[in-house]
């Protein structure tokens, strides 16, 4: 048996050999493709279209960067960036303030605890267009609920006017982005403290730690990474905001709830100023590639699990 | 440092009752192992001792205080959990102060007291990574760290070795039983590994369903011990169990199994079975009392068809069939047992057992 | 181990758990309550809803309102109709472009992969409303401006990033040793795919679908630029439309039923599968 | 021969109606496609750039210096001039479509803004409901009184924060007093003007007292209408439709209409509605169908079919019959028509309609803010740097 | 059903080499266990057998074939892995039939060998149950299952066990070593414990660093390690290593270790290790080797200091420290041991080691 000669087969890798790298660029290829026709090119045709004068009709100029440096002095862009600001911090504190609250409230084996899971989570699924003319009735002075609600219970005799003014139209935007968005939140941030492990909680009780000082010190640091992504992605979509505004309050009173995206697309798609309206966009890209380089360096030093 | 006491200690997860009336006293400095099945009640009862979960009924009392009442930070106990449960955010230095910062100790103590520790568990070098950075064995030496800090009056333990692999294990144990006798402390071990129970314990106590099989040393365990599941449970290999007759001839007792061998009863042993005689028996024997042919008193000789042999070096495992029932012996390896063959094989009458075979009963008196 | 974490026995368990059920309760009223009152107004007559919007319940039930949208423009079937192609044909592409990508990404190496990774990344940073103008050009360019398919194309592009990302995480969860165990089986590239790690990956690719449905279905700045044409406008369009009025009137009754069109279908959708959808987006996201 | 006309979709039903009614009698065919307000401009845009245009296109008539400007659209001065019935159409209409000395457009669907008030309050308030207010200042005196009524009830109504809006009921006091904000060929601005100060200072006037509804500031017009119909709403700056709509829709409510006063007196419009354009390059076939269709629907019977869609006939001349069927009030529209203006600009878009536009920002500065001149001052700037930019 | 020849096979990665040219030449229906510390290379080897990897250098032979270049599906191999790798999504019937319907087997045929299969192993009522739906060792049986059904030429497992908890292994090894005598079949199992290699082997190969160091029946092995490093590796407790010198002593040989003890070294032995006389060596012996007092020819006896007590029952460890080195001595219990207290120990010298200091060869030739 020990001698019998062995016969080489002389023939290509048959069967399933281990694949081979370029097999899986060819899987990506498509998406690629997508990625490079429909947002790499157009990115680039955003920055190109930026140097030039272009009006929808008529003839484009290539102008430099006149655009630019008019964009500098553009109060109505800064005020705006300003706004987008403002409103950014305020509406990512108000969505942190109750989902988190939620997300303790939920995070119990419970089956009533799913099933109002559920029901916080059930607004997130409804677009910003539906959600905002929701929301444009429930607000409306005349035939809206909350006016009829509030003047049912004495609260107030006359129908609020929550739109013409700055204050009651950012804190209605707010409510109502809270309303559509804190679910999502709440579920990053509950498996945020489901991936805590419940003996941690128990060392930290053995060791005499309070209620406070456990939050503290062991469930707050412990949710950093959860933390982390939620501010990301709502800082992320806070900054981009423009259904709400563009619906609800139509970017009044006086234009002060105009908000970044919302000056592209009036500069492109109501001035028709498209060569102006690529620049702003660029400079909106350059504001949110800092903000996200920020963000990714505080998610990079994630600790270590245990 | 304090005896720990547990009266007729009881807990419900509603109508299920995990732990049934459990009474133990521990003394001071005493190393108590629980050991048993997985659901016997082992971590419930040591968590209601910690006060991590409320006792349904009952009193546990440490040193003089009934603790019932008392939340887990107060009772001064200090507990080494199964996945260690350092935290993962916190540099080992900072998870061994964390206690003593709850309690508010001066900062100089609190250096002091952990360089001590430290020291005692050459982890020293270790003070400033993060568990992360940690080896398996480091990682449950913080642990020890973290509960050895605070000089508690009881330790306890829930199964800290079962996430290591088998050398560490071994090592391990070694290392928490060497400093049980460097710092000695009244300690409460959780395990379901009858080794390491058998291995540790000044005292083993085995659980079963929610309440206490046996409490005793060792080695009583293992001579003596109270029922079929204590004896089955305590011991690697198991002992074999065989249903058989306890029968009378002539002056003596012999055991009749199920194929009919009669193996007779050693006459040291007639007194404590005789009440017995003429009833079905549970017959147990452990492979370390089954040999190749001997010819002494109280070995009792029958023919094995050998099935399989495991050769494990200074000893070697051979398996037979009895009846329908698969037995293990372990021979020596002179021997040379092989499969498919037929041997003698001895059995010693002398370590034998027998148990009731309705609730598993030792028949000894 | 999560089991152990509640005490319902406990001294204060009892107060703790309806104290949970207070709380929660309120919550849900607050997150529950636009939704039924806009569901409710939908079936009222145009007087009662003026004259008592907060009511849940209306003396006569009334489909007028869902009547009245059929005047609008095309009709609210047409739009429901192009809706729901929208949808299906964005599902559908998004699901058969960003599953081989993704198992590309997880189970293959290949010199560059991670360039491509970040720069299919980089999409999801990148507000589109900032390149509408060139897409709006390169759809021109296309053939396929107010056209359903170019909306379908824009839509695939920006659900891909997520999608992709989330079909990796998805492919990184089934262990290696079981396109080995197939391997050895015999099987072929094509049939572990589709036999082995589609299946296992299931719950990631109806993530995948239901974002990809959700999104298609809500969007409506690009529906609104993109398309021209009214017999292919989208339902959020018909509902910006409809909220705009016409002469200084907006009729809040059609304006319900077609909130109750668009967003019925979301929640029953979510309803169904959001055992998947939580799972999905935590197993994504945390990752 | 078939030929596409694209409609913005407020006039989509009625362009759709008189394209039925003449597929329903011609060989030809003329096939509808509807636009989205908003959106009828840049598709034209991008569709005359791409080549893909449609042969023909219903829109707004301030775009028509900006599209003929711009070369793309089909010169059909003999078809105007050469129609028996020339003088007889809205001459601000022609005004608008003619660039260069040729005309580019025929009215299609005019409308022309007024004022309607609320006779009922009127009388309460002790005021003459059969006599409307012929100036400004006179309106703004009636509004102080109907809102001194109840706190809830307001005397004046107007849509503030919508810059299309604004054009259409704010420039027809300015024109009333003979002032403009551009000159006349729309190459200069001209906002500071002692009749801008006098409007201003009106309407400074009544927002003090609280006399203007407080949804004028934020509102885009939505609610302008239901407002008005609520019966609370004292003087509302309205369009010619208004008079159909409320007939039709609150035939409860009481009230009248007139033309829009200028601060001290005198009375004019603002010209809207949809002009009929060809794309340039259309070949001469359906040139051919395109402008019997606009014959087809000048016609005395579809004119009558248009007044009572949209609320006034594209021919002057036919009123009598095209309205006798209609409410009476309706003629006050018509009669002003031909003293309407609309500004004629090629950027109308960066001027008026946006919501950033200067136009917007000085009547929100001027009436609601408290920097009178400075807002003048700023939008005087901002008019001259973008007529700068964009003149042709 | 095949004979599996390894002909200097290498595997690179990058410039590290897992596998530094290996040759190995298996009977058909033996049963080889690889053995090694982590990283040893075990997996990587088992794999390039698989067709998983591709080989850097060498041949690998299956029956009569060059296989180098046969993708896993082609070899006819079956491979059982560490998680069983079973298909969660499909029923176990369909984990089973999956790898013949690759055959494109007829119908009948599948379900024919199932049911034999699933015979077998007991796994009949399983069949339609999900893999989350088994225990451990059901599922260890399920993968066997999928191994077995296609007749495979040889059978590959990789730690099939180590997941397992401590009593199920046990009897799953036994199962395996079973169905092993049942279907005879070339069979390479690689482990990480020593335990297991002896027990299942009909031969073991014990790998370090990418190498072979020695290979053999299991007896061999423990009897005579041809290196330090496989004495230490086969055997638990492990063999105690001392450094020492040799020195002849009149006629014969003695060892004396650190702390000045001297131990001759029986007069059997001389042959083996005269030729090292006078130089350093280290001096292994395994704990089962060292006894309480016996006076016995060859039994060198020294006193040693008891520093831990470990009863198991049937045996008792205990340790003491030589010079620097804790020794792990395995006594039996009646000697009655205790810690801190001084007691004579016998070295059996008939069972010693030697090994040189420098690579650690066993000196005996
Ligand atoms: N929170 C709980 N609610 C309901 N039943 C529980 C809860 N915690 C434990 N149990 C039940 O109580 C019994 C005892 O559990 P315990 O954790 O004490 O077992 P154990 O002996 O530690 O087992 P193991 O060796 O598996 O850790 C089990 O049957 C378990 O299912
Ligand atoms: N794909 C790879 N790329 C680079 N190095 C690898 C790769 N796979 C394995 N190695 C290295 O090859 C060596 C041998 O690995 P192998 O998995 O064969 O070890 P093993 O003996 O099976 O160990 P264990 O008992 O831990 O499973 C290790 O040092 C490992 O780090
Ligand atoms: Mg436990
Ligand atoms: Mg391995």
């Amino acid at each position: 048996m020990v001698d019998t000669p062995t016969t080489h087969i002389k023939q290509p890798i048959s069967g399933e050999p281990e694949p081979k790298g370029w097999l899986g660029l060819a899987f990506i290829l498509p998406g690629f493709l997508f990625i490079l026709v429909l947002f790499l090119v157009p990115l680039a045709m955003t920055i190109w279209m930026s140097f030039y004068n272009w009006p929808l009709l008529g003839r484009k100029k290539f102008i430099g960067l006149a655009n630019y440096s008019e964009l500098l002095g553009d109060m109505q862009l800064w005020h705006s960036l300003g706004f987008t600001m403002l409103y950014t911090v305020l509406v990512t504190a108000a969505i942190f303030v109750v989902a988190f609250p939620l997300a303790l409230l939920v995070d119990r084996p419970l089956r009533s605890a799913g099933f109002f899971r559920t029901i916080f989570f059930m607004p997130v699924v409804i677009g910003f267009g539906a959600a905002s003319t929701l929301w444009m009735w429930l607000l409306n002075p005349d035939s809206g609920v909350f006016a009829q609600v509030l003047r049912g219970i004495g609260l107030i005799s006359s129908a609020p006017r929550p739109l013409e003014s700055f204050w009651p139209a950012m804190a209605v935007i707010i409510l109502m982005v809270v309303w559509k968005t804190a679910g999502f939140t709440m579920v990053i941030l509950l498996t945020g403290l489901q991936g805590i492990s419940n003996d941690v909680i128990e060392a930290a009780k053995i060791d005499g730690a309070s209620v406070f000082s456990r939050f503290r010190r062991i469930t707050l640091p412990l949710m950093r990474n959860s933390l982390v992504l939620a501010l990301v992605l709502n800082v992320t979509s806070s900054m981009l905001a423009f259904d709400q505004f563009f619906i609800i309050t139509q970017g009044g009173p006086e234009n002060s709830t105009i908000s970044a995206v919302f000056s592209i697309y009036l500069a492109s798609f109501s001035s028709y100023r498209l060569g102006y309206g690529s620049a702003l966009s660029f400079a909106l890209l350059i504001v949110l590639v800092a903000i996200s380089a920020i963000q990714f360096v505080l998610l990079r030093e994630r600790p270590e699990e245990g | 440092m304090a005896r720990l006491e547990l009266r007729n200690v009881v807990k419900s997860y509603g109508i299920y009752e995990a732990v049934r009336g459990i009474n133990l006293d521990i003394e001071d400095n005493e190393f108590v192992v629980f050991v048993g099945p997985s659901g016997c009640g082992k971590s419930t009862t040591l968590r209601m001792i910690a006060g991590l979960e409320h006792i349904t009924g009952g009193d546990i009392v440490i040193g003089d205080q009934v603790v019932n009442r008392l939340g887990p930070g107060k009772r001064d106990i200090a507990m080494v959990f199964q996945n260690y449960a350092l935290y993962p955010h916190m540099s080992v230095r900072e998870n061994i102060s964390f206690c003593l910062e709850q309690q508010k100790l001066p900062k100089a103590e609190i250096d002091e007291r952990i360089s001590r520790a430290a020291e005692t568990l050459h982890i020293t070098e270790l003070l400033s990574r993060r568990p992360g950075q940690l080896s398996g064995g480091q990682r449950q030496r913080v642990a020890m760290g973290r509960a050895i800090v605070r000089n508690p009056k009881v330790f306890l333990f829930d199964e800290p070795l079962s996430n290591l692999d088998a050398k560490l294990r071994v090592q391990m144990r070694t290392e928490i039983k060497r400093l049980h006798q460097l710092l000695p402390t009244t300690t409460v071990y959780v395990t379901h590994d009858q080794v390491e129970a058998m291995t540790m314990a000044d005292r083993v106590v085995v659980m079963n369903g929610g309440i206490i099989e046996q409490a005793g040393p060792p080695q009583e365990l293992y001579h003596h011990p109270v029922s079929q599941f204590v004896a089955g449970f305590i011991g690697s290999p198991s002992m074999n169990f065989l249903t058989a007759m306890l029968e009378a001839e002539g002056d003596g007792l012999v055991v009749i199994l199920e194929d009919g061998s009669r193996l007779a009863v050693p006459a040291t042993r007639f007194q404590e079975y005789r009440a017995h005689a003429g009833k079905p028996v549970i017959f147990g024997i452990r492979p370390e009392s089954i040999s190749s042919l001997t010819q002494k008193p109280g070995f009792e000789t029958i023919e094995a068809n050998v099935d399989l042999v495991e050769p494990l070096g200074p000893e070697t495992m051979i398996y037979f069939d009895i009846g329908s029932v698969s037995m293990c012996a372990n021979v020596d390896p002179e021997s040379d047992p092989r499969p498919r063959t037929k041997m003698p094989l001895s059995f010693n009458m002398n370590r034998m057992h027998l148990f009731d075979p309705v609730g598993g009963r030792s028949l000894s008196v | 181990m999560t089991q152990t974490k509640t005490n319902t026995n406990s001294r204060g368990g009892q107060t703790g758990y309806l104290l949970f059920l207070l709380v929660s309760i309120l919550f849900a009223i607050f997150f529950i309550m636009p939704i039924v009152w806009s569901l409710a107004n939908s079936f009222k007559p145009a007087a009662e809803a003026l004259a008592n919007p907060a009511a849940l319940f209306s003396k006569t039930f009334s489909l007028e309102n869902y009547r009245r949208l059929e005047n609008v423009g095309a009709g609210w079937y047409v739009y429901a109709a192009n809706s729901v192609m929208i949808a299906i044909g964005t599902v559908l592409l998004t699901v058969i472009v960003s599953v081989p990508a993704g198992y590309g990404f997880s189970k293959f190496k290949f010199p560059g992969q991670s360039i491509l990774f970040v720069l299919i990344m980089a999409t999801m940073m990148i507000p589109f409303q900032s390149i509408l103008t060139p897409l709006f050009l390169i759809l021109k360019l296309l053939g396929l401006q107010n056209s359903l398919v170019g909306l379908v194309l824009i839509y695939v592009t920006f659900q891909l990033p997520f999608s992709v990302f989330m079909m990796r995480n998805a492919f990184d969860a089934v262990p290696k040793a079981l396109i080995e165990a197939a391997r050895i089986d015999g099987a072929s590239q094509a049939t572990i795919l589709r036999r082995i790690m589609l299946p296992i990956a299931l719950p990631g690719v109806a993530t995948v679908a239901m974002f990809a449905f959700l999104n298609s279905w809500n969007e409506f700045l690009a529906a609104l630029i993109f398309l021209s044409d009214q017999n292919k406008f989208t339902l959020p369009i018909m509902l910006v439309n409809v909220s705009s009025g016409l002469y200084g009137i907006i009729d809040w009754g059609a304006l319900q039923a077609g909130i109750a069109v668009t967003m019925i279908p979301c929640i029953i959708l979510f309803l169904l599968l959001q055992r998947y959808y939580v799972r999905g987006l935590t197993a994504g996201a945390v990752k | 021969e078939e030929i596409t006309l694209w409609v913005r979709t407020s006039s989509g039903a009625v362009l759709q109606g008189l394209a039925e009614k003449y597929n329903a009698s011609h060989s030809d065919k003329v096939n509808v496609t509807q636009i989205t307000a908003e959106q009828m401009v840049p598709k034209l845009g991008a569709a005359v750039a791409g080549g893909a245009a449609p042969d023909g296109a219903v829109l707004d008539l301030i775009y028509l210096p900006t599209f003929a400007a711009n070369d793309s659209l089909e010169d059909i001065s003999d078809f105007v001039k050469g129609l028996p019935y020339s003088a007889a159409l809205s001459p601000s209409h022609i005004r608008l479509a003619t660039y260069d000395g040729k005309v580019y457009g025929v009215p299609a669907l005019p409308d022309a803004s007024i004022i309607a008030y609320n006779t009922d309050l009127f009388k309460k308030a002790g005021l003459d409901p059969e006599k409307a207010p012929a100036s400004l200042e006179e309106i703004a005196a009636d509004a102080k009184k109907i809102h001194a009524l109840d706190k809830e009830t307001y005397g004046f109504y107007f849509v503030a924060n919508s810059g299309s809006w604004l054009i259409y009921d704010f420039l027809p006091h300015l024109w009333a007093a003979n002032a403009d904000v551009l000159s006349d060929d729309g190459r200069t601005a001209t906002v500071d003007t002692p009749a801008m100060r006098d409007t201003i200072a009106a309407y400074r006037d009544m927002w003090k007292e609280g006399a203007i509804h407080p949804t004028s500031r934020s509102g885009n017009g939505n609610n302008a209408v239901e407002a008005f119909a609520s019966g609370k709403v004292g003087i509302l700056m309205t369009g010619s439709y208004i008079v159909n709509l409320l007939t039709s829709k609150y035939p409860d409510v009481k009230f009248a209409v007139a033309p829009i006063p200028g601060p001290k007196g005198g009375a004019s419009s603002f010209a809207g509605g949809d002009t009929v354009a060809l794309i340039k390059g259309i070949s001469e076939e359906k040139k051919k169908v395109a402008l019997d269709f606009v014959k087809f629907y000048m016609e005395p019977e579809q004119q009558v079919y248009i007044t009572q869609e949209s609320g006034m006939p594209s021919r002057t001349d036919l009123a009598k019959e095209a309205y006798a069927k209609f409410d009476p009030r309706n003629l006050i529209a018509y009669d002003i028509l031909a003293k309407a203006r609309t500004p004629y600009t090629f950027s109308s878009d960066e001027l008026f309609v946006s919501r950033t536009g200067p136009f917007l920002n000085l009547i929100q500065g001027t009436i609601f803010g408290d920097d009178v001149d400075g807002s003048i001052k700023k939008a005087q700037d901002d008019f001259t740097k973008i007529l700068d930019r964009t003149n042709p």
